[in-house]
């Protein structure tokens, strides 16, 4: 096995926040999970070197290492020079030029022409060579910046919420496409995304941005499985948060929901809120420990889910079939003390 | 009888400074879309500007000055290669190419605003250099609008009359371009010597447009 | 019960199709569900008045009936004669105004100016009256486009793609808001998605565009049951779609999948393709009805679900919970002759 | 010693001229975006945007001919209110109106366009009047791009020579505006007269951007 390490540690100044990144990666791929504007972007444009961070060091070492920016040595590698691809999340594919010209612009003059034409098959785009962008569905055009980006051969590939710009029901088909392609693909590479499945099925390891700081870092089922910060919670996709007061170490009281939970792990003084899953719930007898009374709750059909949010505001979603439309609500929920995650604001 | 001249003279004028206007609008415009620094960035643009700005004679004043016989540059090229640039039809060209550079420079700068920066930076990521993404990319993307203002800033360099005036004169034969002829035929009072300036102008702007 | 009604049929030429809708609507909720540039905002504008069509008529009645569009008799009522609200994917606020003054400007001289204080309290805005909506985060923003219109009164309102503009952890919490707020609306409501959730979960009707042509209508229910055409299929979320050819009245081979299945319903001849959801798998032994052989089938790990591909190319989806990571991929999968969809091109 | 008339001349002018430019070019940019016809705008377009393609002595000619002694409404003007426009000081409005109307109708519609046509339609839909959304929503929205406009109208206007040597001529004290002057003074060779005009020029210019 060679040695192989991405490290970026980037500081930069923005309008809103501070950027202020630091990590390092040994292999495949990373997620950074974040909301809008929390500067996701501006980590990968740095990394690529379309942006200059403030301070830092960006270097990649595949046998040897590349210094690809540092501050202190005023070393600051040229885009051109970084072996970095970029998914833009608009495609970014030139509109003046075919397919083909398109996939092979990153070529130079002594490459082989047959990795363009390779390139087009294994992206299943026989056939639209001649096409220009514009006469592209969203798909294909996904699909040929990603062909544009390998027949250039890079180290790194940054995906820049690669889905955003497709409609629902193209997105998980292309999903598979792209796990099935990182696969193949030898170097490094960074997905960015406000989705959390899109987190969860990529990447092995996760980074949570929140307005230019690192909250969380690990394995991604670590952090789905205990987020640790509300924040990590929220972005995770828990849906049921709320401030407590702690009773005693296995013991709180929810602010929020105004009930009083067992939980199995103990509470430490540093803990502030908790979070439920809404697919944690289930149904329930009313001495069972944590049973919630579900009066009132009201009841919304998903294809295949129901969701039922409880008078105090609590969510749950349990599967249904497609073809079920009806669901009787039971009379009591109840929450398994070990699903309880116990959170830090 | 129609003088001709004036055609002559204003075409080869309109001509030769439209080829300088266009690629140093061209270059202009890429070189402070580039600079980072916004003071830098609104000073420079400010400066490009001004010729748009400045009403025509006080801009063929200022060229007198530069370029005139006592002037910097006018007293530079008159010691060491005898030659006389106010005044002459050298002037028409200098007057026409300030006037209308800050058209061109202007237009191909929208245009190239236009452009979504990602498609730079994508070309960029795949190792193209500054220059082939300054053709293929911008310049090629930029096109109608760079076209456009190539003819605004033809049209401006084709009409351009108080810097003219100022710097070049209206020397029948030399320096009168058809807008000086259709002022001189008027304050002569042929108007009718006047329209058919008028006219042939007309045309051409019609056939540029 | 008064007499209600929404009558749209509307004909104009655009420039990669002609639009040709032509529905009514009794009461409630009518969702309009189709990929990106189908003619749904067109459909939206039209009925608003934003847009002329080419031919038809649209008219509304309540109690009365208003005719807002008719290309026989030439009337064509200006937008601000309609009293419909419109929901824009961006919202529209005015940037030049606070919160308070954007739900105020639909208000005439004689208004109540109460209504604006009860809208900012019904939308939980109190505190953000004097901000602009540059201030706002997105749900925010919808909130205050939301309160906009109904501090208007609009008979009909028309959402276009109200949640595509929103973080996907936003999604949820605002489509529950919103589907609570429009029980409380007496009016029409037209909803345009390309999200097939959204659109199963507010709206009780469903019409389903494509390429300006209406190709579905019906209840949501059975439209999701039974899409009867590959397209409709497609967009209601089914994954598995094939060419077939037909053996017998119950059998068909799989011209993708190359396998025979057997189905419930009989085969009439102008079925050529079927769709099989992702979730209607189960597991099965080799001898079961439509035993599907899972060698060399990949597996996908979700937050809450299994993505399973097999060989073949067909699509499985199975519920987990979020610890479990370990998953077996059951030797044999087998899909029951009644969950087969039949369907036309 | 200097006389003062031409700034006081340029300033009546400029300052007459930019308000007529000003509103009749929002006005024409707002009728032009609601045209529906593709045609009729694109035509509308060209007459509106003309007297910034041809020459300024072109369009003086032109308006010579219009309001002239013999022209149209100059000779309705002299008979029946015994007024005559030409070589007067109405003429150095007209020719300024002319000549800087096109750069304040383009600006508008710039801005206009720059505004989220959602805006409008949402403002319609919430049943406000065509005029309040012009002022409330269009123009409000619009504004930086519109005074940028006004800007550049007012120093066009101020600066405007060659239309305004045809039409209004070189009238000292009447007519003679500051680039006039500039002019008649460099050609009279007096450098230093016309240099206290060009620094007048230069510091209001300075002080409008």
């Amino acid at each position: 096995m060679s040695n192989r390490l991405l490290k970026v540690n980037i500081q930069k100044k923005l309008k809103e926040f501070d950027l202020d990144v630091d990590f390092e990666l040994k292999k495949g791929c990373l997620g950074i999970l974040g909301p809008s504007g929390c500067g996701k972007s501006m980590t990968l444009k740095s990394i690529a070197g379309i942006v200059d961070p403030d301070k830092g060091i960006v270097s990649l070492t595949m046998d040897e290492e590349t210094v690809y920016f540092d501050s202190d040595s005023k070393i600051n590698l040229k885009p051109q020079k970084r072996n970095v691809g970029y998914l833009f999340q608009n495609y970014a594919l030139f509109p003046n030029m075919t397919v083909e010209e398109n996939v092979a612009i990153g070529l130079s003059k002594n490459d082989d022409r047959k990795i363009v034409s390779e390139m087009i098959k294994r992206f299943h785009l026989e056939g639209l060579e001649k096409r220009y962008p514009r006469q592209l569905s969203g798909g294909q055009q996904q699909r040929v910046a990603l062909a544009r980006i390998l027949a250039y051969g890079p180290d790194v590939i940054l995906f820049d919420e690669p889905f955003s710009a497709l409609d629902t029901y193209l997105k998980e088909q292309l999903r598979i496409e792209l796990v099935n392609m990182l696969k193949d693909f030898y170097g490094f590479s960074i997905l960015v995304t406000h989705d959390r499945d899109e987190a969860f099925q990529f990447c092995d390891e996760l980074l949570i941005l929140d307005q230019g700081k690192i909250i969380a870092r690990g394995e991604t089922h670590e952090i789905f499985e205990d987020p640790k910060k509300v924040e990590v919670a929220r972005l995770t996709g828990c849906k049921n948060i709320s401030k407590i007061e702690i009773i005693d170490e296995h013991h709180f009281k929810s602010l929020d929901w105004e009930t009083t939970f067992e939980v199995s792990k103990k509470i430490t003084p540093n803990i502030t809120h908790v979070g439920i899953r809404a697919h944690d719930f289930k149904p329930g007898e009313k001495d069972d420990v944590n049973s919630i009374n579900t009066t009132n709750a009201t009841k919304l059909e998903m294809p295949f889910e129901w969701e039922i949010t409880l008078e105090n505001g609590l969510w749950w979603k349990i599967e249904k079939q497609m073809h079920n439309h009806d669901f009787e609500i039971p009379k009591y929920l109840k929450i398994n003390p070990e699903d309880i995650l116990l959170l830090e604001e | 009888m129609t003088d001709w001249s004036p055609i002559f003279i204003s075409m080869k004028t309109a001509s030769l400074s439209i080829l300088v206007t266009f690629f140093l609008g061209l270059i202009v415009a890429w070189i402070l879309i580039k600079i980072k620094n916004d003071t830098v960035k609104i000073v420079l643009d400010g400066v490009f500007t001004l010729p748009l700005v400045l009403p025509p004679t006080v801009v063929g004043f200022f060229l007198l000055y530069i370029f005139g016989v006592r002037g910097p540059i006018g007293k530079f090229f008159l010691d060491f290669f005898t030659v006389k640039i106010a005044f002459s039809w050298t002037a028409t060209v200098i007057a026409a190419v300030v006037m209308s550079f800050p058209l061109m420079y202007r237009s191909a700068r929208g245009a190239f605003e236009q452009v979504d920066s990602n498609l730079l930076d994508a070309g960029r990521t795949l190792g193209m250099s500054e220059w082939k993404i300054f053709w293929k990319v911008l310049f090629a993307n930029a096109l109608p609008g760079i076209i456009s203002g190539g003819i605004l800033a033809y049209a401006r360099g084709l009409g351009e009359f108080g810097a003219t005036a100022m710097i070049a004169g209206n020397i029948a034969g030399q320096t009168r371009t058809l807008p000086m002829a259709v002022y001189s035929e008027v304050a002569a009072g042929n108007m009718g010597e006047a329209f058919h300036y008028v006219i042939f102008i007309v045309i051409i702007s019609f056939f540029v447009i």
